[in-house]
């Protein structure tokens, strides 16, 4: 049997697959060809190992089941998964429909997207089919009406707040709206006229035939299938252009990921991949405190990596973060959003400049002659009860320490390099290092989680373990060097974000802790745990504004019953002091109040 | 019925006269002037909530007005004794007790002449800023609106050359005030306070000064103007030193606003020495003490309230009515 | 400029019969100047006044340079005190601002601590064998010029009027600082507005400029100028000075002080060498004149009489709008009709720099 | 120019002066910012200031001639500055200090 594969009416969809597969060549090779001759060199080693193996498997769990977003929110996962899964299965199942009916023979592709409308002349029907491709669309249909709810209520999805979106964006949103219920009118007025059709088109176009006169469902019919193949061309068009772009975006970067690529501290052709893998489900939006306490709504990372995709990023949405981490780990896409920000703000602020922070080169205030060198940082200079705490510690371990800011010393780079000034921050990174260096040290700990990051991340200390003094205390501990009595005192924990989110550290803090009293969580703890609100990473809100957020987040430390709020981070006690009326200690201090 | 003058018919001898009267006390009051109200009447507004200053007047006055206190305006005391008063056309009333409510004098800003007050067009006093407020014109000599504007903190007070050591105490929240009220009017204008030190005792005060400095842009710099001369555009150019920076500042304005402190009255000098009295260095009454007995002075049945004893807020000189009406009652049961 | 103030700053002036002392910048730059007010005060006023031969330099420039101490010039000071005893006279005039300055600091020096006045008849003793009692009045010689303003007034042949248009001529005053700032009691007017030298230029019908920096010091300042490296500071202070009063366009400039003239004079040229820039009409400097100068003019003194060819910038074109009658041929001839030598061309009476310095561009 | 040899030149004026000064960039300084208008020169986060410690660095300072249109060398000072945050958390005033030094550069450097 010998079919013919064009109508006038397919048209508009042939276009946009044109337009969007040559769109979507043109984006990839380019990246792909922009990229660092080390990212490149990564891609070229990874493609034939398992990775690329472990690869499909992901793009499978994520980009088309979206197990992330299952994960987050089960009524959001159901919604992508059914749009997204279910629309391969039509495809799929379309196309094994296709060759039940003709064979292998070459069918263009508008002939397998409109099977329906050119197989009306078939003289058997396999209700199989019929019934997998009605089951299908029921699915994919079930998950367009749920983004109709989720646009009209997103609170009933979970979703206090849903993404604000660009015209492109509504283009295709409403195009991708349309398509499915076009396609079961079209389907379903086929249906009426020639019979067949399974369970929901089948029954639908019995239903018409039954009930409209054959005049109206003839003038109804072709304008169908123009619609449907209008919203499908409109949306494929729309697509490269807009938030859409994600779908076929998380593909290479789920590979290019597993090949070890990573955004870096300038801005790269990866982090093409990565903002445009974004598909603004806007989960990143709730868990942002500016938005929860500020009401601040234009500056989270959807938004962020919308305008920096646009390039229409300004200054004032690139430095106001708090890059606390909380949206990063809740981001289905698992989008590096901080090191995104990250090397924005470099772009947007480092100079470098050779002659800056030449007063560094003859300093050394450090005293002592340990092996174990301690860096109180910036803020604990503020926070001299941490610093009285440490001592007392070292002593009663019997440590012999090297003290290499007691008497002011030179900030540890993380401050400056947060505000995009990288280069400048080399600078201090270079003379710290150098003096630990010249100070023979084996191993640094460190109160301040904010230097503590930049000393794991970025110094590369050769021969010198660095760690965090909740680290270095459990140590301690557990060598039975430092001896503590517990004393039945009720405490509770904040995660201070550099430390944990940031570092991975939960457990030491806490096992400290347990080690003296009773600790108890707050609702919010571990990865859930809120910023105290006076991150450095963020230079825009002001004092009144960090003060409403510590405020806030400090009140969940009311409501653990504890007696006293512990954290671990010189910044955050002063914050969280503001905050509450609980008395807010540093790690240490409770350690020192507590030693044997 | 006893009888108790009050000299001086401002907020705090109203105030004082009302509290006697309401006590079922005979009381004469006494002003120089040929109305009550005192200096509060050349005020437009109060700091630090912007409220008329007829309100606080008229209210006092309205009172007096309806009850038996028997008011003697357009003459002043000359001497005094704890009972009896002469005044200056030589009449002498009996009395059982007197309170002294003659409040300050206005620091004649032409003795600061490096400041050119009555020698340039544009220099005006503070008081005369208020009394330009009340008639509901602000601006240059010429009627242009000022692009510029210069407040000048502390113009005879807290200076050895003028002899003048005490601090007038609400020159600087007058000062936050006024700059507020004329940004107000002129927001084009940029406005700058010179200020040795910003001194915001009262309630509200520290609030208005930051919402000056914050909310409405005006420019603080620490530092005493040296000097005002005028320009060739017929502005005034001024000099200072910007203390916090260690660096001479020149400025040219076109309105330079002298707040000009309180000086104690040259009569206290003779009042004092009529009945016994004890000044203090400022040339002020010095009352007992400064605490239990801050109304009274040294000789029983002569009592103080208000500015006659030092520099106040009008918050605080109705207060010091208030006392001493209770401290005259104690004294004459 | 209303003056409100200056008529609570007055002092005694005496009527007659003057010890004058001399002023050691005045008589080396102004020559002139010392000669004319004598003859001003002896011959048009018929006063007495004695210029005693025997008296000294106060010392002051040493003493405000650290090189003479205070012992030492209160002793020089007494012992112009007592050559003025000598000579019968009690009212002492000085010539330079820095010694009025000098003589009222000592005498209120001794006033409030009697124990160096003792000290100093001491010392005066010991050296020279005197004795002195303290003036009855002391003045600087502007003041003198300034009590008999009305009576020059009276006397004039001339006032500061521009004779081509009648408008008066706009002056710049300029006090030395030692005049009233140090004391503003004892200088005519106070120390912020001084009325001695407008009160001159009122009465013969002159206009005062009350410009920005009127107050300003000229920059001399001793140290300041004696010293090479510091001589920034000094000629900036003229230069904050001139840039100041030059939108005014004053017709010249007049100072009581022989310091300050020299400066404003000599510092023009200086500018003008080195920026190439100049205060005065067609790209000439502003005349600076002394006060006897002025009054000189005014008295109808020939202006090369007065010595006015010594200042640095010329003053012929100040004469033409006055309408004075000169002879420029004799302006470079001395007393005996000898040549005393001219100055180079100068940018700052005209001269391109181009020219001067043969510039090739 | 000239000839001379003088042995010294006329000294620039250290005054402040600000009708000569362009007051531009500072209303835009105070406009974005207005809480800097704020400071009452305490002189907490020049105390406290890391960079301070090591050099001359005077924060305060340089914002409030910055305010007063002095611009000459605050960016070059601005950039002594290592951004620690330790004045942040010092200010009576609660002005966002690094806020302030990166605005300054901002406006008075060439990005």
């Amino acid at each position: 049997m010998t079919m013919n594969f064009f109508a006038p009416f397919c048209i508009p969809f042939m276009v946009g697959a044109v337009v969007m597969a040559v769109a979507l060549v043109v984006k990839y090779a380019r990246w792909i060809y922009e990229l660092p001759r080390a990212d490149k060199k990564l891609m070229l080693h990874g493609i034939f190992t398992r990775r690329s193996l472990e690869a499909i498997w992901e793009v499978f769990r994520e980009s088309l089941l979206h197990r992330r977003i299952f994960k987050v929110n089960p009524l959001l996962g159901y919604m992508h998964m059914s749009l997204a899964f279910g629309w391969f299965l039509l495809i799929l199942t379309g196309w094994i429909e296709v060759v039940a009916y003709l064979g292998f023979t070459y069918v263009p592709l508008q002939g397998h997207v409109f099977f329906k409308y050119f197989a009306t002349g078939l003289e058997e029907h396999k209700p199989v089919f019929n019934f997998l491709m009605d089951f299908f669309l029921l699915m994919v249909l079930s998950g367009v009406f749920l983004a109709w709810c989720k646009r009209l209520y997103s609170k009933a999805m979970g979703m206090r707040r849903t993404t604000r979106h660009v015209l492109g964006d509504r283009i295709a949103l409403s195009a991708l709206w349309f398509v499915f219920p076009l396609r079961l009118a079209a389907e379903s007025l086929t249906c009426a006229i020639y019979g067949g059709g399974g369970f929901l088109t089948g029954s639908i176009g019995s239903w018409l035939s039954a009930h409209v006169g054959g005049a109206v469902l003839e003038a109804l019919y072709e304008p169908s299938w123009w619609l449907y193949s209008i919203s499908l061309g409109v949306f494929f068009v729309a697509l490269p252009f807009s938030r859409y772009m994600h779908i076929f975006t998380e593909i290479p970067l789920i590979f290019l990921r597993r090949y070890g690529l990573h955004p870096r501290e300038k801005e790269s052709s990866f982090d093409n991949f990565e903002i445009q893998a974004c598909s603004r489900c806007g989960i990143c939006i709730d868990p942002c405190q500016l938005q929860s306490v500020l009401g601040i709504n234009d500056v989270q990372s959807v938004y962020f990596l919308r305008d920096r995709r646009y390039k229409m990023l300004t200054l004032s949405v690139a430095n106001d973060c708090l890059m606390c981490g909380r949206c990063e780990t809740k981001c289905p896409v698992g989008i590096n959003l901080n090191s995104l920000r990250q090397n924005s703000r470099d772009t947007m602020r480092n100079i470098p400049d050779e002659s800056r922070y030449g007063y560094l080169a003859s300093v050394d205030r450090s005293e002592g002659e340990g092996r174990v060198g301690y860096f109180a940082g910036c803020m604990t200079l503020l926070t001299p009860r941490t610093l009285s705490a440490m001592e007392r510690i070292f002593e009663a371990a019997g440590e012999d320490v090297w003290w290499a800011d007691r008497n002011g010393g030179v900030c540890c780079g993380r401050p400056l390099k947060l505000s995009g000034e990288t280069d400048s921050a080399k600078k201090m990174m270079r003379y710290n290092k150098e003096l630990f260096y010249k100070h023979n040290i084996t191993t640094l700990v460190t109160s301040c989680p904010i230097c503590l990051r930049v000393f794991k991340e970025e110094y590369a200390l050769r021969g010198i373990e660095v760690l965090h003094h909740s680290e270095y205390i459990l140590r301690l501990m557990r060598q039975g060097r430092l001896k503590v009595k517990a004393d039945g005192g009720k405490f509770t924990y904040h995660d201070p974000c550099e430390l944990g989110r940031g570092s991975g550290i939960y457990d030491e803090p806490r096992a400290v802790i347990e080690a003296v009293g009773e600790l108890l969580e707050a609702e919010h703890s571990r990865e859930n745990s809120f910023c105290c609100g006076a991150s450095l990473a963020n230079t825009v809100i002001n004092d009144a504004q960090q003060l409403k957020i510590a405020r806030s987040m400090a009140a969940e430390f009311a409501q653990t019953g504890a007696d006293t709020v512990v954290t671990s981070c010189p910044l955050c006690k002063k914050t969280v002091t503001r905050g509450t009326t609980m008395p807010v200690k540093d790690l240490s201090e409770v350690v020192a109040e507590h030693l044997a | 019925m006893e009888r108790v003058i009050v000299i001086g018919g401002g907020i705090a001898g109203m105030k004082t006269a009302l509290d006697l009267n309401r006590r079922g006390i005979g009381v004469t009051i006494i002003e120089k002037e040929n109305r009550l109200g005192g200096k509060v009447l050349g005020w437009h507004r109060l700091f630090p909530t912007f409220t008329p200053a007829n309100e606080v007047v008229d209210t006092l006055k309205a009172e007096v007005a309806s009850s038996e206190i028997d008011v003697r305006l357009g003459t002043c005391a000359t001497a005094l004794t704890e009972h009896s008063v002469t005044l200056s056309d030589g009449t002498v009333l009996d009395c059982d007790a007197v309170v002294l409510c003659s409040g300050f004098t206005l620091f004649d800003a032409r003795i600061k002449e490096e400041y050119g007050y009555g020698i340039y067009d544009n220099v005006i006093t503070s008081a005369d800023l208020e009394e330009m407020f009340n008639q509901g014109r602000v601006g240059l000599k010429n009627g242009g609106r000022p692009r510029r504007i210069a407040f000048l903190h502390c113009v005879g007070s807290r200076d050895e050359k003028v002899c003048q050591r005490h601090c007038s105490k609400v020159c600087c929240v007058t000062g936050v005030k006024q700059a507020i009220e004329m940004k107000k009017l002129f927001p084009e204008a940029d406005v700058f306070n010179f200020y040795m030190d910003i001194r915001m005792f009262g309630p509200g005060y520290e609030e208005l000064y930051r919402e000056a400095q914050q909310s409405y842009n005006i420019h603080f710099i620490r530092g005493r103007i040296s000097e005002a001369s005028p320009t060739i555009e017929g502005r005034l150019q001024i000099k200072a030193e910007d203390t916090l920076t260690g660096r001479p500042l020149k400025i040219s304005v076109d309105m330079l606003v002298l707040l000009i402190g309180m000086r104690s009255n040259d009569d206290n000098a003779s009042l004092a020495e009529s009945a016994g009295l004890q000044l203090a260095q400022s040339g002020f009454m010095a009352p007992r003490d400064l605490f239990l007995s801050n109304v009274r002075s040294n000789r029983d049945g002569i009592f103080y309230a208000g500015t006659v004893t030092a520099p106040k807020s009008i918050g605080e000189v109705l207060n010091e009515g208030a006392a001493v009406a209770d401290a005259v009652t104690e004294y004459l049961s | 400029m209303r003056r409100a103030t200056w008529s609570e700053y007055q002092k005694d002036i005496a009527d007659d019969k003057y010890y004058y002392a001399r002023s050691c910048i005045r008589q080396n730059f102004f020559p002139g100047s010392e000669r004319a007010f004598l003859n001003i005060l002896s011959k048009d006023l018929g006063k007495d006044i004695l210029d005693d031969p025997a008296h000294s330099s106060c010392t002051g420039i040493g003493y405000h340079s650290d090189i003479v101490p205070l012992e030492t010039i209160m002793t020089v000071v007494a012992r112009q005190f007592s050559l003025m005893n000598e000579a019968g006279y009690e009212n002492f005039v000085t010539s330079c601002i820095t010694s009025f300055g000098i003589y009222t600091e000592v005498l209120a020096t001794w006033e409030e601590f009697p124990e160096t006045e003792e000290k100093t008849r001491e010392n005066l003793y010991k050296a020279t064998g005197r004795e002195f009692t303290k003036p009855k009045s002391l003045a600087h010689t502007s003041d003198i010029i300034f009590h008999f303003r009305d009576l020059i007034a009276d006397k004039a042949v001339r006032r500061l009027v521009n004779r081509a248009t009648g408008e008066p001529l706009k002056v710049v005053e300029h006090i030395g600082c030692h005049y009233a700032k140090i004391f503003p009691k004892s200088g005519i007017g106070g120390s912020e507005f001084p009325y001695v030298l407008a009160g001159m230029v009122d009465s013969w019908g002159g206009e005062c400029v009350d410009y920005p920096e009127r107050r300003h010091c000229c920059g001399f300042g001793f140290r300041n100028y004696l010293v090479q490296a510091n001589r920034g500071y000094s000629i900036a202070n003229s230069h904050k000075k001139l840039e100041s009063m030059a939108p005014y366009h004053p017709d010249f400039i007049v100072a009581n002080c022989p310091g300050c003239t020299m400066f404003l004079d000599k510092w023009q040229y200086t500018i003008a060498e080195m920026d190439g820039r100049t205060y005065g009409e067609n790209g000439h400097g502003i005349p600076v004149l002394t006060y006897e100068e002025m009054a000189g003019l005014v008295l109808g003194y020939d202006p090369w009489e007065l010595g006015m060819q010594m200042h640095q910038v010329d003053v012929e074109p100040l004469l033409d709008k006055m309408g004075v009658d000169y002879d420029p041929s004799a302006k470079y001839l001395g007393r005996n009709g000898k040549y005393i030598g001219k100055p180079e061309a100068a940018v700052v009476n005209g001269c391109s720099q181009d020219f001067i310095y043969d510039i090739k561009v | 120019m000239a000839a001379i040899e003088w042995g010294f030149s006329i000294n620039r004026p250290r005054v402040i002066d600000v009708d000569r000064n362009n007051l531009r960039k500072s209303d835009e300084i105070l406009l974005e910012m207005p809480e800097l208008q704020s400071c009452i020169g305490c002189g907490a986060c020049t105390a406290s200031c890391t960079a301070g410690n090591l050099t001359n660095f005077n924060f305060r300072k340089v914002h409030t001639l910055v305010r007063r249109g002095e611009y000459q060398g605050a960016y070059e000072e601005m950039n002594k500055c290592m951004l620690c945050g330790k004045c942040r958390l010092l200010c009576p005033r609660g002005i966002n200090t690094r806020g302030v030094v990166m605005l300054i550069k901002r406006k008075l450097g060439d990005f």
